[in-house]
């Protein structure tokens, strides 16, 4: 039967993490932005809410909770907050859910386990790689067989480098089609270089190098799905890019109330009346999007095109709607005081980011 | 509940039923009704009248996905031909505005024709006058109570099916008008008129864009009597609250709106679908796959285009699904209706003009169906408030402010 | 030195030409779509403006003044007073203009008098065809050489086809390169089917086909350029783009100033008066690159790149215009007792049309 | 004359002159200034100072393109850095406030110095406040007459080259002030405010988005007293007429948008050129040629995107030199000049960021330009009016209405 009402589980969990959101993550988030740092104290209180390890298999200490509509509506509400802070708490279901999914039991036991502690650790995924033509489906990053090992050549960007992880999961295309490897972050030959980039600046992100890096044979995730992952990369994205949106559209409603030219609220004018109710008719639409390609991933069918058309449309929408946030704060809009512009940069970000979180 | 994308069995049904209804009843017969302008596709009429009233859409009150099963119908048969669809024989908005604001008695005197053996009747709502447009407030249309009978006199345009509810028996016209010019809204009254009433007469049928085959007419009101118990609602003017609505006849047909247009963005949807299918079907008959993991760097402009009409076009279909959700479930839904009545309206409007495009000159020609779709589809985004009523109405929700302060 | 008026002797062209839009098209424009029909004495009035003969050379009974330049101002006027009428009152410019550029000594003799004379006489050319992939500059229709004959099979359509003319100019891909030819209308093999289209109603096109239809070698423009002429074509229609834009835009625009709604005309409202001055902004730029590219023709220099840019400007533009006036009208655009709802139905053929008139 | 799009030979050296300043002076600091926000780019104004200034561009009252070589000089310089373009050492928008509505003798004494030998030095305009923005009438700020001096109060925000213009010796800023609050528009004043002056305090630099090496600078003026023959224009209130925009002195600074708004559309199509022409660069790079005459049905969408780019991009430039060649022989440009900035600012914030995604990753990272483009672009959209002052100005122009007709 169609619904669009979340379960009343789903509607605490918003809740909470909304709140989490409003009182911990936004008045941290400007600071951060200009630090070009996360604040730390934040993701350890964050780790307690237990986002990522309540959708880990109870075996390694989760809460067996796997579900792709929580995992979307808890990125709308952390982005709502902040990005760059919502990808660092969500950092670990980088790691976790490829490994969960498809990793071996071993690999399981080895990286589960972690992450579901007391400790905030943070995981690590590189899909994207620093190229015009960088396609997440055909990585030209490669993994070569050598005897019982694995050797890695290629580059990545957009790998979230938060201190305090150990491993980074990788792309590379091997003889037998593409696949995702545990490499240790301190492997032979793997250099990652800081990242500076328009938007997302509170988190560490870095460009990585492999130059025969070697890895046991081992380390192959074996049943990974790559196509799969980077859909699922996706949605998550998508789902950030709306919270991102509300945020900007709420700022610039709020705003638009309280700011007066020509003896009224500025919100009375049509072009900026108009302008709001369209961001909003936008927001909604694409959240809905999204929501279906969660539910699909959840029902175990293939979300392909949901989460293609879902990406596509949260990407444009976070764009549109943060570039007509910052039109209508006018001169407030442009300046740093206000956080519009910085919606603006994250947003733009979207249409590249591709896997930088998981649902 | 929980967030969820299955269609109840009913739904899947009505879905099939139709349309099978779409392609064997509709299609067909699409065309000609588009170049015969104002004949009167009598195949079609009978055709629903005897199968499809009885199909698997009607009735949503019960369970599964109730209002959503209806939106599922309005998409399907308008993927078929939404004029046609326009014209079928039902109460339609008339009806919805006895639903909602009528008395028992009026509800089974008036509606009960459409559930009858009797031959086909229609319904049909007269708002627009030429003067008002999107103004309900500035109604010029007068009643006038004398005795036991309401004297209407008034100019009514753009009536939708308004040639078949006023000619064929059985059939009303529901019509609105004021009892008290000074009153402003509140005076504003609505009145089930008869087909065939003495004074109601049938001026023209517009010519048009597209939706050939639905009738647009002018009514001309002339001292048109009907009975005293025609009037929707009370007779009451209440003059000293000027903010609000008025009695119950007059916010009952403004709620009709809420389930309205829900059907109308799913009409939208139904039209672009078409012309997203034939678009879909045409490329891949000309060896172009629509890739949806194509590398962004080596995806055709045409194929882009593709994924956006796509994405535009189902996310106007969920806006919609969603508001029929809400209005299933009893909750308010005005802010979520004029979302998906302006989203589906400019969506498919641009949906189907870039369907022409990409399928090149032969598109053009009216050998094709999707230049008719281009045509047929522009109506949702004026009729049932423009695209710019309907962000007026969001605008005022999403900012919390009256019509007065937002205008 | 850039300069943006047009001489004083295009002014008065232009002057001249505006009132006949305005006086003698435009009341005709409804009644000639509806009917599907072209109002013919109207033809031969516009005939005695010479307005396709003053760009023929003198020595044909032309005036001998050939501008691009002139050519889209023309263009543009005519097609605000109807697209279908200015597409017709213009048609002997598609056999003139690549016959006098490129032909022959005796296809000149030929063709230009008859178009010089006292009688209108319309021209025809044949570049689009029916097909999905249709390509102007890579013509699937092909002249075959035997013997001293060029034998040419295929298909085109929007080809006008109004009564009295006597040949058609097609182009066809000949095994040294596409080139163009002169062929009867009456010639065996060459079938002429009515097309029925959404717009340019009152234009009477054909869609031909072309079945081993034998022309004689002389029949070859042997000069043509086929790539120079679709991109003459393309910046006449964009002229004519405009044109239609500035009617739809200027009939909205005096709607809304009169329409009263809510107690005060409906242009007094922002969503409407900046859609109206977007509408200007537009038409205005997109008629500033339609310009540059006549004045690059007359400056015999390369205008690939400035006639594409124009063609898809005045296209986009032409229709984002016309939808924009149907929706300022709200009902009324819908019904056909006002022209933009023709606008928009024309506009929509600009993306395809290519060559339907030249300059 | 007659249309023509040949610029004369001193505008094609112009451009070649600010193209060389442009890829030698500037591009090589573009992204270090950038970086260190409010740090005082010496180099450039040095190199400005010295070379810049004298160059083929300023004086436009000539012959040939006239003001269209001043536009052709600021896209050139903004293709370099619109940042530094910003923070040249010119007397900009104060001086041209002084030079509309100045007298011969106040030209003389505040313009000098921009023509010495002396050192660097800036002129600046102090319009906009904490609650105004875009609405000049509501300007709060006082000038009182007290002796021989005007005293100045108020707080003056989003000064650019604030910081430069009032700290820098034999600058100014052009500060606008009520002498009569009730007066409304009439009662409002521009004032020449010499660098230095006591009163006049910088209280703060703002942190942007983008154009980091421009200073915007708050000012406060506190009993900031200049001499009564600073005032430009009358000091006299013409209170009976309250449609009239008041005397030359309001009149004047409201002309100078007439000028600068073409500049302004003019450094925004060069930021746009700057993406256009770096995004072609790395696409013949990767081996993706943009063709201008590939069939519809091949087209690539990132050559789609960048066929759009560039007439939108140069659809904006000929808006742009129409008004300024307006400008030139002296005809009213208001309405192009509006045009020409709302084209410009939207059409260029669009090619900017469309530039960053066609890139892909390395686009987003701070290694390549675009990102940066990106957000100085935006600036355009909102600075001399924002895309939303410009389209209300354009529709007042089209459809003949006064500012109390449309708001």
């Amino acid at each position: 039967m169609i619904d669009f009402e979340p379960t009343e589980e789903q509607q605490l969990i918003v809740e909470t993490v909304r709140q989490f959101a409003e009182s911990e993550i936004r008045p941290l988030a400007r600071a951060a932005n200009e630090a070009g740092k996360l604040p730390d104290a934040l993701l350890s209180q964050a780790h307690e809410l237990g986002l990522v390890a309540n959708a880990i298999d109870e075996g390694f200490g989760g809460g067996g909770e796997r579900s792709a509509i929580t995992g979307v509506l808890v990125a709308e509400e952390l982005a709502w907050g902040d990005l760059s802070i919502a990808l660092a708490i969500l950092s670990p279901s980088l790691t976790a859910f490829p490994v969960q999914d498809h990793g071996s039991d071993a690999q399981k036991q080895d990286l589960l386990p972690g992450l579901t502690g007391g400790q905030f650790v943070p995981g690590a995924l590189a899909v994207v790689e620093p190229r015009f033509d960088s396609d997440p489906f055909r990585p030209s990053t490669t993994a070569r067989r050598d005897a019982d090992d694995w050797v890695i050549d290629g580059a990545k960007c957009f790998v979230p480098w938060i201190d305090g992880g150990a491993t980074v999961l990788v792309s590379a295309a091997a003889d037998d089609g593409a696949g995702i490897f545990v490499v240790p972050r301190n492997a032979k030959g793997l250099t990652a270089e800081s990242e500076q980039n328009m938007g997302i600046d509170a988190l560490p992100t870095a460009e990585l190098s492999f130059e025969a890096v070697r890895i046991p044979s081992s380390a192959r995730v074996e049943g990974a799905d790559l196509v799969g992952l980077v859909h699922r990369g996706r949605v998550g994205l998508a789902a950030m890019a709306v919270g991102v949106a509300r945020a900007a559209f709420e700022i610039s409603r709020d705003y638009a109330k309280e700011r007066e030219a020509f003896g009224s609220p500025i919100a009375t004018k049509q072009a900026i009346a108009f302008k709001l109710a369209d961001m909003a008719i936008e927001i909604d639409g694409a959240r809905l999007l999204i929501w279906e390609a969660a539910w699909l991933f959840d029902q175990g069918r293939d979300a392909t095109r949901a989460a293609t058309l879902a990406y596509q449309q949260a990407s444009k929408v976070a764009l549109d709607v943060a570039d007509a946030a910052v039109q209508v704060l006018g001169g407030h809009g442009y300046i740093r005081d206000y956080l519009p512009e910085m919606h603006l940069r994250n947003a733009r970000g979207f249409a590249s980011f591709e896997a930088l979180t998981l649902v | 509940m929980a967030i969820s994308f299955e269609p109840a069995q009913s739904t899947i049904d009505a879905r099939e039923f139709y349309h099978k209804m779409a392609v064997e009843q509709m299609r067909p017969i699409s065309r000609k009704y588009d170049l015969e302008e104002h004949a009167f596709p009598q195949e079609w009429v009978d055709s629903y009248w005897k199968h499809g009233r009885s199909g698997p859409g009607g009735d949503w009150s019960g369970a599964n996905d109730g209002f959503v099963r209806v939106c599922v119908q309005a998409e399907e048969l308008c993927w078929g031909d939404a004029a046609l669809y326009l014209r079928m024989p039902t109460a339609a908005l008339g009806g919805s505005a006895v639903a909602a604001a009528g008395t028992q008695e009026q509800k089974q005197k008036f509606l009960a024709p459409f559930q009858g053996d009797g031959p086909p009747v229609w319904g049909a709502m007269a708002i627009t006058e030429p003067q008002a447009g999107s103004d309900a407030a500035a109604i010029q249309a007068t009643a006038e109570l004398d005795g036991d009978e309401w004297v209407l006199n008034g100019n009514k345009i753009f009536c939708t099916s308004g040639e078949s509810a006023s000619q064929h028996e059985g059939g009303f016209v529901v019509v609105w008008a004021t009892i008290d010019r000074k009153a402003g809204r509140a005076g504003i009254k609505s009145f089930v008129v008869p087909a065939g009433t003495p004074g109601m007469k049938l001026i023209g049928l517009e010519k048009k864009l597209g939706i050939r085959a639905s009738d647009t007419a002018t009514l001309l009101f002339e001292d048109c009597r009907i009975p005293r118990s025609n009037l929707l609602g009370s007779a009451e003017v209440k003059k000293h609250d000027p903010k609000r609505s008025g009695d119950k006849g007059f916010k009952g047909a403004m709620a009709t709106f809420d389930a309205s247009r829900p059907i109308v963005a799913a009409m939208a949807v139904g039209v672009g679908r078409a012309s997203l299918d034939f678009v879909k079907e045409e490329l891949a008959r000309h060896g172009y796959e629509v890739r949806y993991m194509a590398p962004r760097t080596e995806l055709r402009s045409i194929e882009r285009d593709v994924l956006e009409m796509e994405a535009e076009l189902h996310a106007a279909r969920l806006l919609t699904w969603r508001a029929a959700s809400m209005m299933t479930h009893g909750k308010p839904n005005s802010l979520e209706a004029s979302m998906a009545k302006a989203k589906a309206g400019l969506a498919v409007t641009r949906i189907t003009q870039k369907a022409v495009e990409i399928l090149g000159p032969p598109a053009y020609s009216k050998k094709m169906m999707v230049e008719k779709w281009m045509r047929d589809a522009k109506i949702n985004d004026i009729f049932e408030g423009t695209q710019q009523i309907n962000q007026l109405i969001v605008a005022r929700r999403i900012l919390n402010y009256s019509s007065s302060m937002l205008r």
